[in-house]
């Protein structure tokens, strides 16, 4: 039993995945003797070796691919992107081949994959390096997304992604990676891929949120907690498909919601929520639904990325204008 | 770039093969198999089927039986020749234009049919259970080339072999990939179908590269170009590729000259970019009359065995069609089936939602 | 004055860019003597030469890298992509540099492109031909994302697309080209890009749909009728950025809303519509709100198209549903 | 794949320009502007400052003034020869890791620092207006590059020069913008600072091509390797291929074969992957010790000279440090300028949550 933080768990679920499937692979662009830029695959090239611990060229768009034609012809590649932000020209292969494989070959053929990516801003990191592309990915027939938010589960959510038969876009909160640590068991026990996370109950209020910003919404929470307002705080930890049920029962319960994600406002996330509460508890409904999240606009350099990135003030702010409506 | 006179530090050729001219007449020192009947008339066979085959397809397509369908009229040779050079433990990544590689594979003809004719049931082969189904998006096949042949790699036997047109040499994927089975030493083989056309691109603006071949020197990997309308040339070029793969030699690109005497597909009408007479001139090389007139020559080819042959392909494929048409339709709730990554609560609310609007 | 289909409105609007604006400049695989496969570009390379209307290699990472190039230098390209499904390749550089470089360079260099590509399904095309990824890219801030639904907004929004000093993806819902033909008048008249097209009024119940989905829309708008459901038909044509002041005054007169689109439901774009009715008229909401979409499942072959594409019956179902609350 | 005797249909070479060994020692007859002393102490100007420059903005994120940079220590010559290389009306698209080019254009050094100091001011460039900022996703400046040419040739004058790394030459982009400026003619030269490291993969597991240069013959471009720690080698090289794309001769691409002295960035560290020893060796080579050597043999460089030059570069560099930090802030809501196309009442609202939350 150790104290781990989440790039270590992150680690530490990739070397056990390695030991316990010979068919897992790890692949990406400095993956190997450099450990990743991150070192969330410190270690494993030694342990493995090269052959299953492969370091590729830069090229984004093929390392999808190259995971793709593996997973149908029985291996386990676990890819990584660099970082979020270089995700884009996978997207194709993602779309039209990883979600699609089992679906046109009547299961014949399957992706069983998972693409690993940095992702999130906050750590002043040059420009093209703090995306939240998750919302595109969400958006694709055929492919699982999820997102941890703290050591543990990303080490029970990895586990679970690496041996789910299907292809598994995972996005790792980069701000969270040495953010804290916690104790992680490595017991190669796995976390459902469907079910959000309760971080906090509370009857007044309802914070459905992913990733690095759990860390803000609980401080928001506690915040609210303060002023005499019980937040029930949701990480929703899967994306696609999502525990709607979790969302639908909290918010039947405490009758306000509020979304709160890094990414850009307009079709992100936080809409599919909103959808899913206007479709499933809109009368339970005492107030509008709220979506707190980074601006319609282009994620700034570090200079103003704090003006951009949802603070706890701002899902504060938004919590007491929800809290007026009775 | 000729200023001053600076030292040559790496040289690069591209070579040729062909055995048989247009007329079947021998232009080559022959390669073994040619010496074995048996071996040639079932590259012609294979040949004469998927011509056979393309004809039916089409007229099913006119008469509103099949989707848009992509002929290989004077491609055969390719699809052939690049089928027979593999073994059955190889795995074969098709672009949308080599139906004979893949009848030749084990992919039955109703598949194939059910494919085009805009049903899943196609890409879910009886045969080679491991081989990729159609890929649509150009070059998007390259890279899970490569992927595959890692796998094949780690079991110790078969080779990816990929195929594509010229237009898709032009696709980043297919650069990528290549690369990377350059510089993984992969037992995967490019060959592309050098059709001259890309829906209405002619080769010359596709790229500059005087051959598709050399694009392979950009990676390190060894290339040829082979008269794509002799079988012969195209088997023996993509066997040697296979072998070599096979044996941990890493893998090679092959060049396929040939032309596409068709529309691009049953969507398309060529004579609004490309000229009758070009057309025309390229009937003179096409692949089947070429090689008929070679199994006259060296292997007493008969009339009648002439006959019999294309007898038994209409047969085959008229029987195909058959079952095709008569195969019952699929279950609408089928779409939802072989999602596992949907929650089970939306899917089956997607059912009801179905339901309810249907009846 | 003339009675033009949707695709003859494209080539006219086309062509009279080309003429007003020497700047303009068409590229795309197969847009020169084959005039695209849909005759989008017929004529032009006859009239305006070869080194205005560009046939490509089969590139489109590099279609869209180009435009962006020449676009930041003063052309003002239209590209166009063969079918929808084929321009996942192309985010990477509309995301990361269409988008960006005005704000990036502080405007200093911009990005006056059109990304043109016929979207959409019930055609009956090949695998791969009949995909709808809109929400995608409205999704990605710094572009347009504009969808016509007729001849004559085809050509008022092409014109103003083109016209416009940023980047726009133009997708046009194919299964329109030739459905019918109206009156486009080629007098140069550009259309607003945020601006919605109310198809239809009615109190009951408001309908927000686009593109090809107008037809089915309008369609089950007639069958309600019938029944005495009068319904508001909201084309919202520019996604984004969408004209959220129309479904908002829509949807707080009829109390009702009702959201038609063919991509897949889970953070379609139909889930941003919801979320700004949840946040911004959920107290004039007599009913939830409702997606009819189509299914979070791979767009199948032709054969069972017909089942995954939102039908007019889907629409009139969920339409009594709602009129089911009072 | 050598078995019949096949028919060589092309033949390709790629060459080699140097005319400085690592002492400075002329190796080749040297192009005719290495004889004026001006244009070769400007060279060498560019490429101390350039170094001196670099020394400072590492400092400066070393005590937590600068955010992650990118060093060129040992490439000055790359970056320093082609911009020499280029002409005003030119417009050069760098990567991120070709400061020297983008200061010798004009881009001022505070710019340059704004940019590595997360502030968009930094991209604003009040010198070459119509040049790209640097470009953080590895090869997509490419297509731009071709992009920016079809303008330029329009125009009837100018040359877009793109410059990369060895590993963004495995990027699909690099590729398919390379194809097309062979293909369409256009006048783009294509520079690689080939520094033998993409992070930590070493250009032999890059790719297996035995020179990048060669990677333009699989679309029909020139191409030339160049000695990239000899400044006279790139700038005459790099002329060459932009005077010949003036004339309309079209496209080429230039190795530039350099070794990183630094780390990958100042958030790397080199010495997991590498190891010392290789790089000690490649001080031997790098650019500015052999200029030095060149410019006291061939030019009567003075001490007195040089240490004019290094102090004057000195100076401008902390000049433009201390104009960098006394930079007032931008203004929170600058987040929501230049976002021409979301709409007013959204940015309205952005605005308003923003200083609900802040003001
Ligand atoms: C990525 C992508 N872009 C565009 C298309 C549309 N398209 C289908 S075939 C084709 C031309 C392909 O030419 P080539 O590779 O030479 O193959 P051929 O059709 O000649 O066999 C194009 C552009 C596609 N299917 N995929
Ligand atoms: C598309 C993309 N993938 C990954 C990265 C992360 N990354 C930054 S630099 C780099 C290596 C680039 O190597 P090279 O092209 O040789 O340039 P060098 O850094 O050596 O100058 C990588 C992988 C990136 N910036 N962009
Ligand atoms: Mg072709
Ligand atoms: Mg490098």
């Amino acid at each position: 039993m150790a104290e781990l933080t989440m790039i270590e768990a992150i680690r530490t679920a990739l070397g056990r995945a390695m030991e316990e499937d010979p068919s897992v692979l790890i692949l990406g662009e400095d993956v190997g003797i450099d450990g990743g830029v991150f070192r969330a695959t410190d270690g494993l090239v030694q342990r493995h070796g090269s052959e299953r611990v492969k370091d590729t060229p830069v090229s984004e768009s093929a390392i999808a691919g190259v995971a793709v034609g593996a997973a149908a012809q029985g291996l386990r590649p676990v890819a990584e992107i660099q970082f979020a932000g270089f995700i884009y020209p996978a997207i194709d292969q993602i779309v039209n081949h990883a979600g699609r494989l089992r679906a046109r070959t009547r299961g014949r053929l399957s992706c069983p994959m998972v693409l690993r990516a940095p992702y999130g801003g906050g750590i002043h990191a040059p420009e093209h390096h703090s995306e939240s592309p998750e919302a595109m990915f969400a958006h694709i027939p055929g492919i699982r997304v999820v997102i941890p938010s703290s050591p543990a589960r990303a080490y029970g959510l990895l586990l679970a992604a690496i041996r789910d038969p299907d292809p598994v876009v995972f996005l790792e909160p980069k701000r969270l990676y040495r953010a804290f640590a916690e104790e992680v068991v490595d017991d190669g026990e796995a976390l459902p891929l469907d079910a959000a996370f309760s971080l906090r109950d509370g009857d007044d209020l309802t914070i459905v949120t992913w990733g690095a910003l759990t860390k803000e919404t609980l401080e928001a929470a506690e915040l609210l907690s303060a002023e005499g307002v019980e937040t029930a705080v949701i990480d929703l930890a899967t994306l696609k498909p999502y525990d709607a049920a979790a969302v639908i029962a909290s918010v039947e319960r405490t009758g306000r919601c509020l979304i709160a994600h890094e990414a850009a406002r307009t079709a992100g996330f936080g809409a599919e929520v909103a959808a899913c509460v206007a479709e499933n508890a809109v009368t339970s409904l005492i107030a509008p639904v709220r979506r707190v999240s980074g601006y319609d606009t282009v994620m700034p350099l570090p200079r103003l990325e704090a003006v951009y990135m949802p603070s706890s003030e701002r899902i504060v702010a938004a919590g007491r204008e929800l809290m007026q409506w009775r | 770039m000729a200023d001053p006179p600076l030292e040559v530090i790496a040289n690069f050729e591209v070579r040729r093969r062909q055995y048989l001219g247009p007329e079947g007449e021998t232009v080559a020192e022959l390669p073994e198999f040619a010496q074995d009947r048996e071996a040639v008339v079932a590259l012609y066979r294979g040949m004469i089927e998927t011509r056979v085959f393309d004809e039916k397809a089409i007229a099913l397509q006119r008469t509103g039986r099949l989707g848009t369908y992509a002929s290989s009229l004077g491609q055969e040779a390719v699809s052939i020749g690049l089928a027979a050079a593999m073994r059955a433990e190889d795995v074969l990544l098709p672009s949308f234009r080599e139906h004979g590689a893949q009848l030749w594979r084990g992919v039955a003809m109703e598949e194939v049919l059910l494919f085009w004719g805009g049903d899943e049931r196609g890409s879910d082969f009886a045969g080679p259970r491991r081989d990729f189904p159609v890929c649509i998006p150009v070059g998007d096949q390259y890279p899970h080339a490569a992927g595959v042949a890692l796998a094949l790699q780690r079991e110790g036997a078969g080779v990816a072999v990929a195929v594509g047109g010229d237009g898709s040499t032009s696709k980043g994927d297919f650069y990528e990939a290549l690369n990377i089975v350059g510089v993984w030493n992969l037992p995967t083989v490019f060959v592309i179908n050098n059709n001259q056309w890309a829906i209405s691109m002619p080769r010359s603006e596709q790229t500059a590269a005087e051959t598709i071949a050399q694009k392979a020197i950009a990676v390190g990997l060894p290339c040829e170009q082979v008269d794509g309308c002799d079988a012969l040339a195209v088997r023996a070029a993509v066997a040697a590729a296979v072998e070599r793969a096979r044996r941990g030699g890493g893998g090679a690109l092959i060049e396929c000259v040939t032309y596409r005497l068709c529309d691009h597909t049953t969507a398309d009408d060529a004579s609004r970019y490309r000229e009758d007479a070009e057309v025309s001139a390229a009937w003179a090389n096409e692949p089947i009359k070429r090689m008929r007139a070679f199994l006259a020559a060296a292997h007493d080819w008969t009339k009648k065995e002439e006959t019999a042959l294309r007898e038994a392909a209409r047969a085959r494929v008229e029987a195909a069609a058959t079952a095709y048409l008569g195969t019952p339709p699929m279950d609408a709730v089928d779409i939802f089936q072989h999602l596992r990554c949907a929650p089970a609560s939306d899917t089956l609310r997607d059912m009801t939602d179905h339901e309810a609007a249907n009846g």
